[in-house]
């Protein structure tokens, strides 16, 4: 019986979706409700406050990173057995291969944004 | 086809899987086989609810559960194998443990006890009240350990095989392909539980037809103090289901439809308030023996002062000021039955109860060792009497016999296969051959007859309720030997509309029918002729105990016409026999 | 064991099975929510890419957050994603199987706690973006 | 008669049919009876050909699990009255193959059970005689495995997980329970030759917490649960070995 890797997909999924349940709804509520409705004093997302915020600070920028890539694994590993659950076993290898490898790729991504600002 | 293995077990349930891993662990090396008509975790066993005893605190003496135990058997039990039981039974319980037997625990860790019925000092182990559960599934879990255990699950056995004036397998049924085999080794253990279907309304399950003791009747071996039967005073009407004896260790209390505590009127003590720290008093009231109390019952129905119900009359078990806490910690398993099959909360309101056919005293004749008089062939559980139950059982002396004589009697059969040569292996086939065309005959041919087995099964039932019950007379039991004579041979008209192979469960219940046939034979014919009130067996005609004619075994042997009922003495070492006193001692 | 095979029927489970029944259907649900939380973040990393491109293009964007459509999806997001919240936290007991002393502690109360630290990250992180 | 209901059983024949058919029974109904009840009133009265298990008609023996109108059931604790007047449709559990009628085939979980070691294992220098006695474990301790302890291996938990159905290398709800059972047991030492079966794919990964396995359990041993620790403890380990492969043992 080979020793499994799932460990590491399971445990980026499991942080993944604390983040997102704790973190996920308030922002969209702010990013969605709040500021197109105009429901908060001034504009909040103005460029200059959210710009400095984030390059001022590598704190920040880091628990942004972390908030945006993380839900990615949990979506990646969730989804693989999504799609192995509706009978997509006989292809299981490909869709851990593009699941996994998107959410790499969104790091990735974000990565190099995250290094441009 | 024939497989040849060195032990067969016939049962996988508490014996059986104790008889199994004493083999293995004694000899590695031989090849043991557990036939099973069902998964050996489905054995009854599993049902067993309230403990399993076994000295073990310091307050507590050998000595003191073995006068409990021959007393309670109204001195019908051989004391050589009540020494033998009481002194193994801490080493065998310890070593339940050791294999991981979840155990009720005292805070400091040590195991707990609670008291039962008929026992003078608390000294029953359990696992919550699924006591047998877990030991049958730690049983069963320890016994995946050894690979020279081969299991037979869900196969039938339907035969014991004799060959050369010894037992050397059985054939059996495998119940998926329905094919017929050999099993053959060189010893047999019959390890195939009680016969409580015989009787309507009882706590045993669908399986425990009394397959073995038939089996072993059939091949010569007498049936020892079959009209012993235990009834239990609690079951739930309609059901059957058991309610432990434990409620009442645990203080639990019999009331009658007044709300009186009817027992105090029938020698079993005075008693205590239920808010007295001293209740419940041991070997008295609630704590009495079973037969007693249930005794009891048919005389507060004969005075109306029981409840009447849809399912009979019943009398009420309190166990309300126990407290929800200490009910679901202690007996959880009372307040989820009664809740499913009575639709009572016990929290809030007595149970509804009455006695129920429970458990079989006598069984396959064996000696200490659990050989029976065929060489090769051995006997332990419920099957067998050994006999450490006398006239009536103790509570939870059951399950410690299981693992105790289990243990014995499978290493007894061990040396035993030692010594003898590898079995016949032709004439086997050719009576594996016979019992083939048996079954065909009996079971498979068109236009046999009309006869069904649910109606023939009833009448069996009706019958040993009205004359093998809590009391019974000459003139009842004579009408039953008739009867159960007239079932046999209208059991040769039966006809089977199942005709096929693959798990034909209609074909089984027609041998278990016929097993518990001969079964009721043996209990009716011993009954008749034990003309003596003792234990379980009240005779309405004959109501005193009769020491100098009947302090002596029931044999019974099967013929070609009526069973021969012969005697052996009981075997009385120290402790001469005396009167039963409960209530009243210290 | 000498059991022989024999003919056996091996009833079809179809790939539909999670309709058949309503803990299936929401079970569904609650994986689908995983496309809801991925989709949102990738949103995110959109944000912080205009951000990159300067004051013009980020406010373009911030002004089309305003558009029905992406109200409109920010609501569909928000049922799925609360959905996730609430499966998630009412799981959580199941992982975090605690005792205290011989009682096992209410799979309500552990599942409370995690209900209670989403208020208060939720509380803090508003604050933290909307005002100060 | 008076009142009367409908049982819809499925029928499967090996020696007859190809594929199973659905038989229409009527029974009476009676307030306290259990669809084991009637099932085994149709046996009795109308059709001797059915074939089922059962025995101990408690709730303890597990022998008698059958779909009931699609949900896995101890057909012995569920009443008639809870679906009177509608018929009910009885199927044996999914999941498995049909031997015969409403009998599956389990042979796959014994063979896991076995493989899953459910039985003490003790370090060899670290077993007691039985003359000193019993190991002592406080009722904390216990409490800590007796829900696992608890499982009937009725199988409804298997026939309630898709995963199994849906691949039946999955070692499933029940044997990796009664895995933890023992992992969990202050007595045992075993965790580490149970962990190479729990920790491979078939053990515990391939399992997407459906979380139906708990919901159908008669027993409250939440193997869902079991499972979801199995993987937190497996991550664990996983991690030490890793970050920490000189700390690792043998
Ligand atoms: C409800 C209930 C509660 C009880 N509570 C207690 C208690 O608290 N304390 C106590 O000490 N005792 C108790 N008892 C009694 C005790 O449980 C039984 O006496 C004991 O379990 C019998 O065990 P056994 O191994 O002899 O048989 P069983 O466990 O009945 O096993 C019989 C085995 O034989 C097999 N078998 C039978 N016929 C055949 C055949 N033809 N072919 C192949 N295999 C066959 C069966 O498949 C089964 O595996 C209770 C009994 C009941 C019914
Ligand atoms: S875990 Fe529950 S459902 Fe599964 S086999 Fe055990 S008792 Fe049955
Ligand atoms: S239903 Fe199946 S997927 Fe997991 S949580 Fe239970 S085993
Ligand atoms: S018959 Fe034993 S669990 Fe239903």
């Amino acid at each position: 019986m080979a020793k499994s890797n799932e460990p590491i997909w399971w445990s980026l999924f499991s942080a993944g979706g604390m983040v997102a349940a704790m973190i996920l709804p308030v922002l969209i509520i702010i990013t969605g409700i709040l500021v197109p409705f105009g429901l908060v004093d001034d504009d909040p997302l103005n460029f200059e406050r959210i710009y400095t915020a984030l390059s001022q600070s590598y704190l920040i920028k880091l628990i942004l990173f972390i908030v945006i890539t993380l839900p990615l694994f949990h979506w990646a590993h969730r989804f693989r057995f999504t799609l192995v659950d509706v009978g997509l076993k006989s292809v299981s290898t490909l869709i851990s291969i593009l699941c996994y490898g998107g959410a790499i790729a969104g790091t990735i991504i974000a990565a190099i944004i995250f290094l441009r600002i | 086809m024939i497989t040849n293995h060195d032990i067969v077990m016939i049962g996988g349930g508490g014996a059986g899987l104790r008889a199994a891993i004493a083999i293995a662990e004694t000899n590695p090396n031989l090849s043991i086989a557990v036939v099973s008509k069902v998964y050996p975790m489905r054995s009854h066993t599993v049902a067993a609810e309230g403990g399993a005893a076994a000295v073990i605190k310091d307050n507590d003496s050998l000595e003191n559960h073995i006068h409990d135990t021959i007393a309670g058997g109204d001195w019908m039990c051989d004391q050589d194998a009540v020494e033998y039981f009481v002194n193994e039974a801490p080493r065998e319980m310890i070593q339940m443990e050791h294999w991981g037997c979840p155990w009720s625990r005292e805070p400091d860790g040590t195991v707990a006890v609670r008291p039962f019925g008929g026992m003078n000092i608390e000294r029953t182990w359990f696992a919550a009240d699924k006591t047998g559960f877990h030991m049958l599934h730690t049983l069963f879990q320890t016994s995946l350990k050894h690979n020279n255990i081969t299991r037979y699950d869900e196969w039938f056995a339907t035969k014991i095989l004799v060959e050369n004036g010894r037992c050397q397998g059985v054939t059996a049924i495998e119940l998926r392909s329905g094919k017929i085999e050999v099993i053959a080794g060189k010893a047999t253990i019959m390890c195939t539980g009680g016969a409580g279907r015989i009787f309507p309304f009882t706590t045993n399950g669908a399986i425990k037809t009394g397959d073995g003791m038939a089996m072993a009747y059939r091949a010569g071996v007498p049936l020892k103090d079959m009209e012993f039967i235990q009834y239990h005073p609690t079951g739930l009407p309609g059901t059957g289901i058991l309610i432990t004896e434990a409620a009442r260790g645990e203080g639990g209390i019999m009331l009658n439809k007044d709300g009186y505590r009817y027992l105090q009127d029938y020698d079993l003590g005075k008693p205590l308030d239920i808010d007295d720290p001293s209740h419940p008093v041991k070997k008295s009231m609630e704590l009495g023996p079973r037969d007693r109390l249930s005794q009891a019952f048919v005389a507060e129905r004969e005075k109306e002062r029981t409840i009447p119900s849809s399912y009979g009359h019943v009398v009420h078990l309190d166990i309300r000021h126990l407290g929800e806490k200490k009910i679901d910690k202690k007996l959880p398993f009372v307040r989820e039955l009664s809740k499913n099959y009575a639709g009572i909360d016990p929290v809030y309101e007595p149970i509804p109860v009455r006695p129920v056919v429970h458990y079989m005293m006598g069984g396959i004749d064996t000696d200490i060792n659990g050989a029976t008089s065929l060489p090769g062939l051995y006997a332990a559980g419920e099957c067998a009497c050994v006999s450490i139950n006398g006239a009536n059982r103790l509570g939870s002396n059951s399950l410690t016999e299981l693992l105790v004589f289990g243990a014995r009697t499978g290493k007894a059969a061990a040396r035993f296969a030692l010594e003898v040569p590898h079995p016949d292996k032709n004439s086997l086939e050719l009576q594996t051959a016979d019992e083939q065309k048996r079954i065909t005959r009996n079971f498979f041919r068109k236009g046999r007859g009309t006869e069904r087995i649910f109606s023939l099964r009833k009448e069996m039932n009706e019958t040993m309720e009205t004359s093998a019950g809590i009391y019974r007379s000459g003139k009842s039991l004579k009408e039953t030997c008739d009867k159960i004579k007239e079932l046999k041979d209208r059991f040769v008209n039966i006809d089977l509309e199942d005709k096929s192979l693959n798990f034909n469960t209609e074909l089984t219940s027609a041998l278990e029918l016929e097993f518990m046939l001969d079964v009721a034979e043996a209990i009716a014919y011993s009954a008749l002729k034990r003309t003596e009130s003792r234990g379980s067996h009240q005779r309405s005609d004959f109501p005193e105990r009769d020491d100098e004619n009947f302090l002596k075994h029931s044999m019974a042997y099967q013929t070609n016409t009526k069973p021969h009922i012969d005697y052996k003495d009981v075997i009385i070492t120290k402790w001469p026999p005396g009167e039963r006193v409960y209530g009243k001692e210290k | 064991m000498g059991k022989k095979e024999m003919s056996t029927y091996h009833r079809p489970f179809p790939n539909t099975w999670w309709l058949k029944r309503k803990p299936y259907v929401l079970f569904m649900i609650r994986e689908l929510t995983s496309v809801f939380v991925a989709g949102y973040c990738i949103f995110l990393l959109v944000f912080v890419y205009k951000l990159t491109q300067g004051a013009d293009v980020y406010g373009n964007f911030i002004d089309a957050l305003k558009s029905p459509s992406s109200v409109a999806l920010h609501f569909i997001a928000l049922a799925f994603v609360l959905y996730h919240t609430i499966t998630w936290f009412n799981l959580t007991p199941k992982i975090l199987v605690l005792y205290k002393g011989e009682e096992r502690i209410p799979q309500g109360l552990v599942a409370g706690m995690f209900y209670a630290g989403w208020v208060v990250v939720s509380v803090i992180v508003a604050l933290f973006v909307l005002g100060m | 008669m008076a009142e009367t209901m409908k049982l819809e059983i499925f029928r499967y024949h090996p020696e007859k049919d190809n594929e199973p058919t659905f038989q229409t029974y009527e029974v009476p109904f009676l307030e306290d009876w259990v669809i084991l009840d009637a099932i085994n009133y149709i046996k009795d009265e109308i059709d001797g050909t059915l074939s089922y298990r059962w025995s101990c008609q408690m709730g303890v023996c597990g022998s008698c699990g059958m779909m009931i109108n699609g949900v896995p059931k101890l057909s012995c604790a569920v009443f008639l009255k809870d679906y009177y007047p509608d018929k009910i449709r009885v199927e044996p559990l999914t999941g498995f193959p049909v031997e015969r009628d409403l009998i599956f085939q389990m042979d796959d979980f014994m063979t896991k059970l076995t493989e899953i070691q459910p039985y003490i294992i003790r370090n060899k220098d670290e077993e007691k005689p039985l003359d000193e006695g019993e190991y002592l474990q406080t009722p904390a301790e216990l409490a800590r495995f007796k829900p696992y302890s608890m499982c009937i291996n009725c199988m409804l938990c298997y026939a309630a997980c898709p995963v199994y159905a849906l691949d039946s290398t999955f070692i499933g709800p029940a044997a990796i329970a009664l895995g933890q059972r023992y992992n969990m047991d202050s007595r045992d030492h075993g965790r580490d030759a149970r962990q190479e079966l729990i920790a491979s794919h078939e053990g515990i990964w391939e399992c997407t917490f459906v979380g139906e396995c708990s919901a159908v359990c008669p027993k409250d041993v939440d193997p869902a649960a079991a499972i979801q620790r199995a993987k937190v403890s497996s991550t664990i380990d996983w991690f030490k070995d890793v970050l920490i492969p000189w700390g690792k043992k043998k």
